[in-house]
């Protein structure tokens, strides 16, 4: 059923398809024998005259075989997408890995608003570059978002990196990703913000990585040509 | 100063006797005709939405009479979509599933089935009936007032919700707010009314263990909804106070906590749908041994599972907000007891499985509306599974996979499960037969619908389809999408139009079906057994005795395939 | 005796009823005032002792006066259940007056003290910590009006001579009520006077 | 005579009890002990008042296993509640 998730342009988004996966395989066999075996057992236990229904008497046996070991099962098969939940999650959202860029992006009714710290590496000095709705990041490399909000709660969704992640007015959340592929995409609002919600639309462009030096170039034409912000 | 059992004579004039009545069989029927009542307005904004989401801002037919600003000749803006979503998920939840299946089953059945003759409090049930009428009330007033309907989702997230200058609603969500709290102040006290009923007004020999599994359900639902509901109380009165006296419990600017609105909310949220589950699974276990002709299989088994559930959904909350920015220590936890939620209701499944093994099985309407609520509730359960999975849930939360899936849940449990009992008890609430046909021309196309409009929610939903999108064709990544959307519209309409059917023969077989006999099912339980069709005044004629279980069918060595609970069985044959 | 094994089989007496429902009652009241409860001291937590400064005006003199007339409430009232026990309906009227009393005066305190903060400039719109304030002490002082309402009811059945046919048992129930009331003010009272 | 099946206890002096508990949390804030030792055992001592007046006014103590159940469920639920929120909102 992952083929119908958009493309994966990011390097955790694998592990979420295939914990995605896993469980579309275990809870879909399952889903299939519990089915096919309720038809079956309407079709073979339809009324048919002069057959009586059989009685149930409580007995031990039947109960471990019916209910007890059919929910030993599920509880194996719970605890094993568990365990491959909690690996995919603690890789995305446990220690976070050195990150190449820092980009803090702030929701607003109905923006978003993208700041670049500049070749300074800080953010609220002037050579700060605020952009709308654009995004620009470097391929392959550790990109930091650090997500606020304005106003009210935004979340920050891109669907081919498979990241979402509500911002708070009051907090700053962290993010990461890394982008695999250059290319446009769109970035969208995921949690309801207000009449303009639908509208919230950004683009995240992740560029080669020469492209993405001559980006920098352009914005700050000043001698400093580093990649900005060498921050860890 | 009669709050007695059998105290209260019977009323004679028309208003004591069907307005203010404080009989819980009127009461019953009076919430069963409001949450029908409300339900049609849940489904006509259902279709207004899907109409938007299938042809945005084109004039939607039948949207015309809708007075501007709300909408300008049935076009509708997005303050009035919002509107939409907020209201269909608010009166879905709270005044169609509550009133159906706890107001309405839950009163006209409980004392039926404990061999009471009314609630504990009746006139404390008429009082919680009729908060829950005043909430409607406000509730549908809240178009009307400035500013228009609350617009904040029906979870309504602060500060979204905490301050008017976010979305220029302004008394639309305060009467929003206050119809919520009308609703949970009815609710609580039918709960109490509920709970203490059960406790102490059982007959002789009506062990906890011998009562109808559809008693069980309903008191696990008050016990579930009186323990969760009084955090999102407080909650409720801090917004209201944020919004109108300018506080700041909310409103980080003032000192307060967005966050904690969701955890509030949510705290109440989980237990809340198990709330609404609950009776809803009830309803299909009494039907269940009446048609297989069997007893339903491990009673005490699934009385148990209930109950864990009960007591994990009270762990499980912060499901709902693994992307909402909560502290990532706690987001593992909370996804295992989630998963872990599954075994129980796996466990009340398999015994669903294991009752039809060996039945003989009347395809009747009822068991059809039964079997169709088991085989689609099973989607809506292993969906869960993808939900509760954290690192899962943060692509898919908040898209459209997530509606697919609650309403895989809640619509089999409120609405087949809601039909499956009203086509079982219909005979014993007005007398009278529904039509088999149209019951069943009424099923196939209710389950088939159904299916078509919320299967390819969990394909969009895997796309990425976001919920609660004005105009999808924003978006570049959604615009491949927009046929399926096209087909869910369609389908859509289809299902509501289907209902007509089911309206048509509600009404028409009051008035003209086949007089139904005391006990026209063959069933054990006293409502059936014990009382007249209809139960007069009081109920029962003699106080039954009750001898044994609720589900005595197919007995070896007695006469009749069931048995009912008031009469002892004969000798059993060696 | 007979009867009381009876009622629990089928036909309960107002006792039974009454407890039970008003036991289930209090459960969702300790739910609603343990989610204003946890919600205080959660952002209490997150301020840092910001609000040390701000919880320093409140009066303890007064929260303390309070809390001992609502304690002796409690006793008098729990006496006047004793004495409707006993049959003693002169001295169970005579509690259920002084509990009454001893109620507007909880009330009094009350507005005394919201008059002289609201005159020295501490609205509830003040800071976060007088929100709380207002708003906790406030609901609570709703939940005393109410039950003066209820005491004030019995109070008056007592005078008439009507509390004595199978009703006086209420008086067991909104003692229940009452003591509930106590216990909330009982946590109000250190969590609002005393921890700056 | 009685009809409710239980004894009355001295009333008298359990509110006794309270008022000296009363007198000694307010006592213990003017001690020099740290604000987190003051407040712990401020709150200690208002729950054992709490318990008994639910002991003994509401005379919890002498009635069936349920009723005690409906009073003390609530209070570990929201003890469990405000504990696992503390992450969340209590250290932000």
């Amino acid at each position: 059923m992952s083929d119908w998730f958009p493309k994966n342009i990011s390097t955790f988004g694998g592990d979420i398809d295939s914990v995605f996966n896993l469980i579309f395989w275990i809870v879909g066999i399952g889903f299939l024998l519990g089915e096919v075996f309720i038809f079956y057992a309407l079709f073979r236990f339809r009324r048919r005259e002069g057959k009586k229904a059989e009685y149930v008497n409580g007995d031990l046996w039947p109960h471990v075989g019916w209910l007890i070991i059919p929910a030993a099962i599920i509880l194996v098969l719970d605890l094993w997408i568990d365990f491959a939940g909690a690996k995919a999650y603690d890789r995305i959202k446990g220690d976070m890995p050195i990150s190449d860029v820092v980009v803090k992006v702030d929701g607003k009714q109905f923006n978003w608003i993208i700041t670049y710290p500049g070749p300074d590496g800080a953010f609220g000095t002037e050579d700060d570059l605020i952009l709308e709705n654009e995004l620009h990041v470097p391929v392959n490399k550790v990109v930091k978002v650090l997500l606020g909000s304005k106003d009210v709660i935004h979340s920050f969704f891109v669907p081919v990196l498979r990241l979402k992640q509500d911002m708070l007015p009051g907090r700053e959340i962290e993010a990461w990703f890394e982008a695999t592929e250059t290319g446009r995409y769109e970035i969208a609002c995921a949690e309801l913000c207000g009449y303009g919600h639908y509208t919230m639309r950004g683009f995240l462009s992740v560029h080669s990585e020469a492209e993405y030096a001559n980006w920098l170039v352009e914005r700050w034409p000043a001698p400093e040509t580093e990649a900005d912000g060498q921050q860890k | 100063m009669s709050e007695h059992g059998n105290g209260h004579a019977e009323p004679t004039s028309f208003l004591r006797k069907y307005v203010f009545s404080i009989d819980h069989k009127v009461i019953g029927k009076q919430y069963l005709f409001l949450s029908l009542f409300m339900a049609l307005f849940g489904g006509l904004m259902a279709y207004y939405m899907r109409w938007q989401l299938a042809w945005p801002e084109t004039a939607i037919p039948g949207a015309g009479w809708i007075p501007e600003p709300m909408a300008f000749g049935g076009i509708i803006p997005p303050e009035f979509y919002n509107a939409l979503i907020t209201l269909h998920g608010t009166i879905m939840v709270f005044f169609v599933g509550m009133p159906l299946l706890l107001g309405a089953l839950g009163n006209y059945l409980v004392p039926l089935m404990i061999g009471a003759d009314d609630m504990a409090f009746p006139r404390l049930n008429m009082m919680s009936f009729w908060t829950i009428t005043t909430a409607s009330l406000v509730l549908m007033a809240s178009f009307f007032v400035e500013g228009g309907a609350a617009s904040a989702g029906w979870t309504g997230y602060a500060p979204l919700s905490a301050d008017p200058i976010h979305t220029g609603v302004g008394w639309g969500l305060n009467l929003w707010i206050m119809a919520l709290a009308l609703e949970f102040t009815s609710f609580l006290m039918g709960g109490i009314n509920f709970l203490t009923t059960v406790v102490t007004m059982r007959v002789p020999g009506m062990t906890m263990f011998r009562l109808p599994l559809m008693v069980w359900m309903q008191i696990t639902a008050a016990v579930l909804f009186m323990l969760s509901v009084g955090p999102l109380i407080a909650g409720a009165i801090l917004l209201l106070l944020d919004r109108t006296v300018g506080t700041g419990f909310f409103i980080p600017e003032r000192g307060g906590d967005p966050l904690l609105w969701q955890h509030l909310f949510w705290f109440f949220g989980h237990p809340e749908v198990y709330v609404v589950l609950l009776p809803g699974l009830g309803a299909i276990m009494e039907i269940l041994p009446v048609f297989t002709r069997r007893p339903i299989f491990g009673y005490k088994t699934i009385v148990y599972s209930t109950i864990v559930a009960g007591a994990l959904s009270f762990l499980v909350w912060a499901h709902h907000m693994f992307v909402s920015g909560i502290d990532p220590q706690i987001v593992m936890p909370f996804s295992i007891t989630t998963i872990l939620i599954s075994v129980p209701f796996a466990v009340i499944i398999f015994a669903f499985m294991a009752s039809l093994w060996g039945g003989s099985i009347r395809f009747t309407t009822p068991m059809l509306f039964a079997i169709g609520t088991i085989v689609t509730f099973i989607i809506g359960g292993v969906t869960g599974i993808f939900n509760g999975s954290a690192p899962v849930d943060i692509f898919i939360h908040d898209t459209y996979f997530v509606v697919a899936h609650f309403h895989f849940t809640l619509f089999p449990d409120v609405f087949l499960g809601g039909f499956a009992a009203l086509y079982f008890w219909f005979p014993k609430m007005f007398g009278k037969m529904m039509n088999e046909t149209l019951g069943k021309v009424h099923f196939w196309w209710t389950t088939i619908t159904f299916n078509m409009v919320f299967i390819p929610m969990f394909l969009i939903g895997a796309g990425g389809h976001m919920r609660r999108i004005y105009n999808p064709l924003q978006y570049d990544f959604l615009k491949p999408m927009q046929d399926i959307n096209i087909f869910i519209t369609w389908s859509a309409v289809a299902l509501l139009v289907g209902q007509l059917v089911f309206i048509f023969n509600f009404f028409w077989s009051m008035y003209r079906g086949k007089k139904a006999e005391d006990n026209p099912w063959e069933a054990t339980t006293l409502e059936w057994a014990a009382a007249p069709t209809p139960p007069p005044h009081g109920n029962f004629e003699t106080v039954p005795t009750v001898y044994h279980g609720p589900y005595e069918y197919s007995c070896p060595g007695q006469e009749t395939d069931w048995q009912p609970q008031h009469v002892e069985k004969g000798s059993v044959a060696a | 005796m007979s009867e009381a094994i009876a009622m629990t089989e089928h036909q309960p007496t107002h006792e039974v009823k009454g407890r039970m429902g008003m036991w289930w009652f209090l459960a969702s009241e300790i739910m609603t005032f343990g989610g204003f409860i946890a919600i205080y001291v959660l952002y209490r937590m997150a301020s840092g002792g910001a609000w040390s400064s701000m919880a320093e005006h409140v009066s303890t003199l007064m929260g303390t006066i309070n809390t001992v007339v609502l304690l002796t409430s409690s006793l008098t009232i729990v006496k006047a259940y004793e004495a409707i026990d006993k049959q003693d309906r002169k001295s169970a009227q005579r509690f259920l007056l002084i509990t009454l009393i001893l109620a507007f005066a909880f009330l009094g305190v009350k507005a005394i003290e919201y008059a002289t903060e609201i005159s020295n400039g501490y609205t509830p719109l003040t800071g976060i910590f007088w929100s709380f304030y207002f708003v906790m002490t406030g609901l609570h002082g709703l939940h005393v009006v109410g039950g003066i309402v209820a005491i004030g009811a019995l109070y008056i059945m007592a005078i008439r001579g009507t509390l004595w046919n199978g009703t006086q048992k209420r008086v067991e129930y909104i003692g229940l009520y009452w003591h509930f009331v106590d216990i909330v003010w009982i946590f109000l009272f250190p969590l609002l006077y005393l921890s700056y | 005579m009685s009809d409710t099946g239980h004894a009355h206890p001295n009333y008298v002096a359990i509110w006794g009890w309270l008022l000296l508990l009363l007198f000694i949390s307010l006592g213990a804030v003017y001690l020099p002990f740290s604000q987190g030792v003051t407040v712990t055992f401020i709150f200690i001592v208002a729950a054992v008042k709490a318990c008994i007046v639910a002991t003994y006014f509401m005379h919890l103590k002498f009635e069936e296993s349920l009723v005690r159940y409906i009073a003390i469920i609530p209070v570990i639920l929201f003890v469990i509640m405000t504990l696992t929120l503390i992450p969340d909102i209590g250290t932000r």
